[in-house]
């Protein structure tokens, strides 16, 4: 009988498992992702089942998709597949937008060696690294460096960042009204060039040579980021173009959530360092979108004020969640400012930002 | 394990060294990206006939219009899908 | 040269083979499964070329997608998916319908054990389990347990269960017949009320929740059929609930299907215990649908007659099919007479009556 | 292997239990399942306007209703599927 | 840093994964296969990333999808389900041009192992075979052999195969033109017979079942080309012929590609070997031509003229393309002499022949 | 590794049987085929109401034709699709 088998911790795995189903269907946090894993978790809670165990079907999943690196990667591809990078490429310069917001990362990365100084906390550089990652506000970044560096805390590190880029549209607006004026908030950009197919097509490329050249290390991520977005742009192989956009990601989003689930026990989720990671997490979100903001600032002052600050908050990635929170502060001020196609850059700048931290972390602390 | 004073210490190069490398990649990837939509610009206006023309493979139309019609339905579709 | 290896087992399999893709093709029994098997099991017996072998194409998919126990779990997520339980949580007494039912398990059971009598078969209490599940009606589930407690009569378990859920028009109906009279065939049901959206998000968690406390060894069946069912319901995941109803239940049944007939082979299937499993097997549809309408007899009683005994008939599982069978029987006997609705209760009942059933053979017989 | 007789003494005992355990569990759901229902109707009736409210990330019609068009159809497609 | 790593071999492969994607994506050669080869050469020469390596992308991919044999299977599987062989039931004689150009795979064989005069090759017998069959013109039947066979090749050999497919609209017309008279071109032929349903449901089995009395060791490319038909013609499994047709084959495309990709390493394609597999390649395919133009004659001949011998050239298969080119080259003779059914006859054919003469080498000299 | 001229030997052989399997195979699924349509011809004219009758477990049209619409739509459509 599984009562009598049943342990507390399990009970409370199982109960976090309901509440991140119920914050996925009520409350629409991230419900492709945190659904699927919180499902994991109350299965893989299971006394004497041993869904997860080497034997079960969850742990076969996490061995061969997220052990490998497969299934963030091939998220990655299907990411690539439906982004339309237009905006990035009608204004490169937003990209500094994407860096600036990559402090958040690196903050917290300070943030979590110095909870060390508290007793009850011991996190290694790598750990560190990986927990840093989830101020890049990019899930399958976050898993993947996680399943590099740091494997035991990958549960808790997917639960935060996914859950922190639903709350995007709580976090950000107070950070941003409050480093903005009322007049930086009202400034309108200008309609963006429209952009050839062909920059389409060699962007792809532009991106993977600077990877090769300067940081080979992020090249599995960003390599199939651009493999996706090709795909996508070149126009002669809608086939697998589609295939990308839906049934692989799809199919590998449920197996992802479900092996991401099978992580969160209660030995390496019920831990105080846990606490550490969500306030970490929430560190990260709000450093990051204060660095992009201020980048914003930067950039307005030195262009003349052809800028909107309010789009440098996009920066973070947490694609498109963050571009329509800076719209909406944005219309906020100004009923006729429509910042949407504008924060896009900054946006998918964001998501190149955060796998070339992931490389930069990766190349300086794994292996 | 190292004092956490090191590790702060190193995480502190990290910072600068991680932050350092992801403004200086941005940066380089401005400036290729300017560099790129130039080379656009001047491809597609070098050779504005360029679109249509490369595609050999293809039936012309008219021609064999008809044609295509009674290859069987599933070999067209995967090759123009 | 292929004939000259020949052996006389391996052409019988071949026809075996034939007749399955016979059966599938032209009488329609369960074609999406046993055009597969019956494909494989030609391919397997191909001499020399050793495709059913440890380095061949359905050896690869017999090792990773059922020694695992992953397709039909995989099955399982998709049935969930694609099953709505709302006539189920209308009517939940039905469930005890979906239970009798299972006595053709039991019964079943006992069966194959007393054919140790005859000389010539040899059912260890693990055999006997699996062979049993053929009275569950249910493919996948049978499948399942067969590859947990006897991997060599898969092949015939499997074959025998889909079979027969294709025959349950011919079996069912004479049993219908004989157990009721004309007056308790042509009663009516009274209308099903509606089903909140709240109550068909809830119901996976309900069945789920028994599962962890009373019987975890089910859970594997149980937690994926309705995690399926839960990313049907819950409304903001269409894309995920997609992919399991279609892209990934399809894909899986081909090579399901192939890789049961990899476990054709002639040593395995050529047996008496052969037409013991589909002598048994016939045994356990009868004895289930005797025992779903005698079910259905004590509730009309117990009920004052507001149960039509037929319905019973459907706790086998076969889903839909045995519904379908309900309703024409009772419209045979009353030409206004619809039951089709009210036989999907103890029809869906019947698929969570086999894995629980499972279960029970899986903690007290397996490991 | 054990001796037909034993082997048949054991699957009667099986059956019994095994018929009981499938029994007990699915009249526990009965109970389990009506409680849920009367659960699902009281909150139902608790909340009658829970359903329209808690979607915070969507935006509210009329607002950006022109926006939502220029977001990049594919991103939007996988978000909304 | 990745520049200071790159080595001149790294930099040369990745300029010829630029080659390929430029051919795919500007000249349409094969795209759906050359797109994903050359990024896949790129990704894999990325220095310190080691995507192709054991614990990368790739290199799992290459491991568990080509070493296996499994994922060129999977898309004879998807062409099984693509092609309709109506064609050539109506006239089974196309048979005799696919057969004769199968004499393109042989003569090369003859080729490859004469290169071994020439200081610097050493082909030995296994290479040959697996570079003979490139004149197949049939890319997952080549990528099956040289998976078998000859590993080492297996890049050169994939991007050979793909690339002459994609140039048989010039490679075959001028071989077409020196081979027959312009009589001989204008020849029209009669319109085909209307198959009936039962025709093309058994004809998956005729050929099966040769292959399992002669030809087992083809069993495997011919038995999941002929289950994939089956699966298309039977009529009662719609969803698993377009799994078959669709999800498969894209997603397996996808991956065969870029594992494929991940074989051309400097060391293994930047070696004189190469430049003799190409010139093999088109001396392949030329013959091929030649000898399916020839047979086409002949049969012009015994048929008292009812062949026109433009349709012999289609048996090299590269459907539908050849079809398609025997279709223009006969319209440049006659304005309105459509061959193109009747081509496509002689082009499924020769794919049935070049898994044949896979089968024949694999049994031959494979292990 | 064998001399050249032995490996060609092999080779020519080789090609021979190669070539010579390819034409027998291909001769005798030409006479198979025939076989096989003439079989198929004389099976259609035999039994020409055969296409109709052998579906069992379809429902019959106007008998439960309503019903078929209350069936769960996905799982009907699993089963027809
Ligand atoms: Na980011
Ligand atoms: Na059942
Ligand atoms: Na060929």
């Amino acid at each position: 009988m599984g009562i009598a088998n049943l342990e507390w911790g399990q009970v409370l795995m199982m109960l976090v498992g309901c509440v991140l189903i119920y914050l996925a269907a009520v409350k629409n946090f991230e419900p492709l992702l945190l659904l699927p894993i919180g499902f994991g978790a109350i299965l893989s809670n299971i006394p004497v089942a041993g869904i997860a165990g080497p034997d079960g079907l969850l742990g076969y999943v996490y061995h061969v998709g997220i052990e490998t690196g497969v299934f963030p990667l091939l998220i990655f591809m299907g990411v690539g597949a439906l982004t339309d990078f237009s905006a990035l490429i009608a204004m490169p310069q937003t990209l500094f937008l994407g860096a600036a917001a990559q402090f958040g990362i690196f903050a917290t990365l300070l943030g979590a060696l110095a909870l060390n100084l508290v007793p009850g906390f011991e996190f290694s550089m790598a750990d560190a690294s990986a927990i840093a990652i989830i101020g890049g506000a990019d899930g399958p970044t976050a898993i993947f460096l996680a399943s590099r560096l740091s494997p035991d805390l990958l549960g808790a590190i997917a639960v935060a960042a996914y859950s922190y880029m639903a709350l995007v549209p709580i976090i950000q607006p107070p950070i941003m009204k409050a480093l903005t004026s009322e007049a930086d908030r009202k400034v309108t950009m200008q309609q963006l060039r429209p952009v050839s197919k062909l920059e389409k097509v060699l962007f792809p490329f532009s991106v993977l040579l600077l990877c090769i050249l300067f940081l080979p290390s992020a090249a599995p991520l960003i390599g199939m980021l651009m493999f996706g977005n090709l795909l996508r742009e070149v126009g002669v192989v809608d086939r697998l173009s589609r295939a990308a956009q839906n049934e692989i990601i799809n199919i590998v989003t449920i197996f992802l959530g479900l092996a991401v689930g099978s992580k969160l026990s209660a030995d390496k989720f019920l831990t105080v360092e846990t606490l550490g990671i969500l306030a970490l997490g929430a560190l990260a979100f709000c450093i990051g979108t204060a660095a992009g903001v201020l980048m914003g600032k930067l950039m307005h002052k030195l262009t003349g004020g052809k800028v909107n600050p309010l789009i440098g908050a996009a920066g973070v990635s947490a694609v498109p969640m963050a571009a329509r929170v800076v719209n909406r502060v944005g219309l906020e001020a100004d009923h006729h400012n429509f910042l949407l196609m504008h924060a896009m850059g900054p946006n998918v700048a964001g998501v190149i930002g955060s796998a070339v931290a992931a490389g930069v972390l990766l190349a300086l602390v794994g292996g | 394990m190292m004092p956490v004073s090191d590790l702060l210490m190193e995480g502190v190069n990290l910072m600068l060294l991680g932050m350092g490398i992801v403004f200086i990649f941005l940066t380089i990837l401005v400036v290729t990206m300017s560099g790129m939509s130039r080379l656009a610009a001047a491809i597609d206006k070098k050779q504005p006939q360029a679109v249509p023309a490369p595609q050999p493979a293809v039936p012309k139309a008219g021609e064999d219009e008809e044609l295509v019609a009674v290859i069987s339905a599933a070999i067209s579709r995967f090759r123009s899908r």
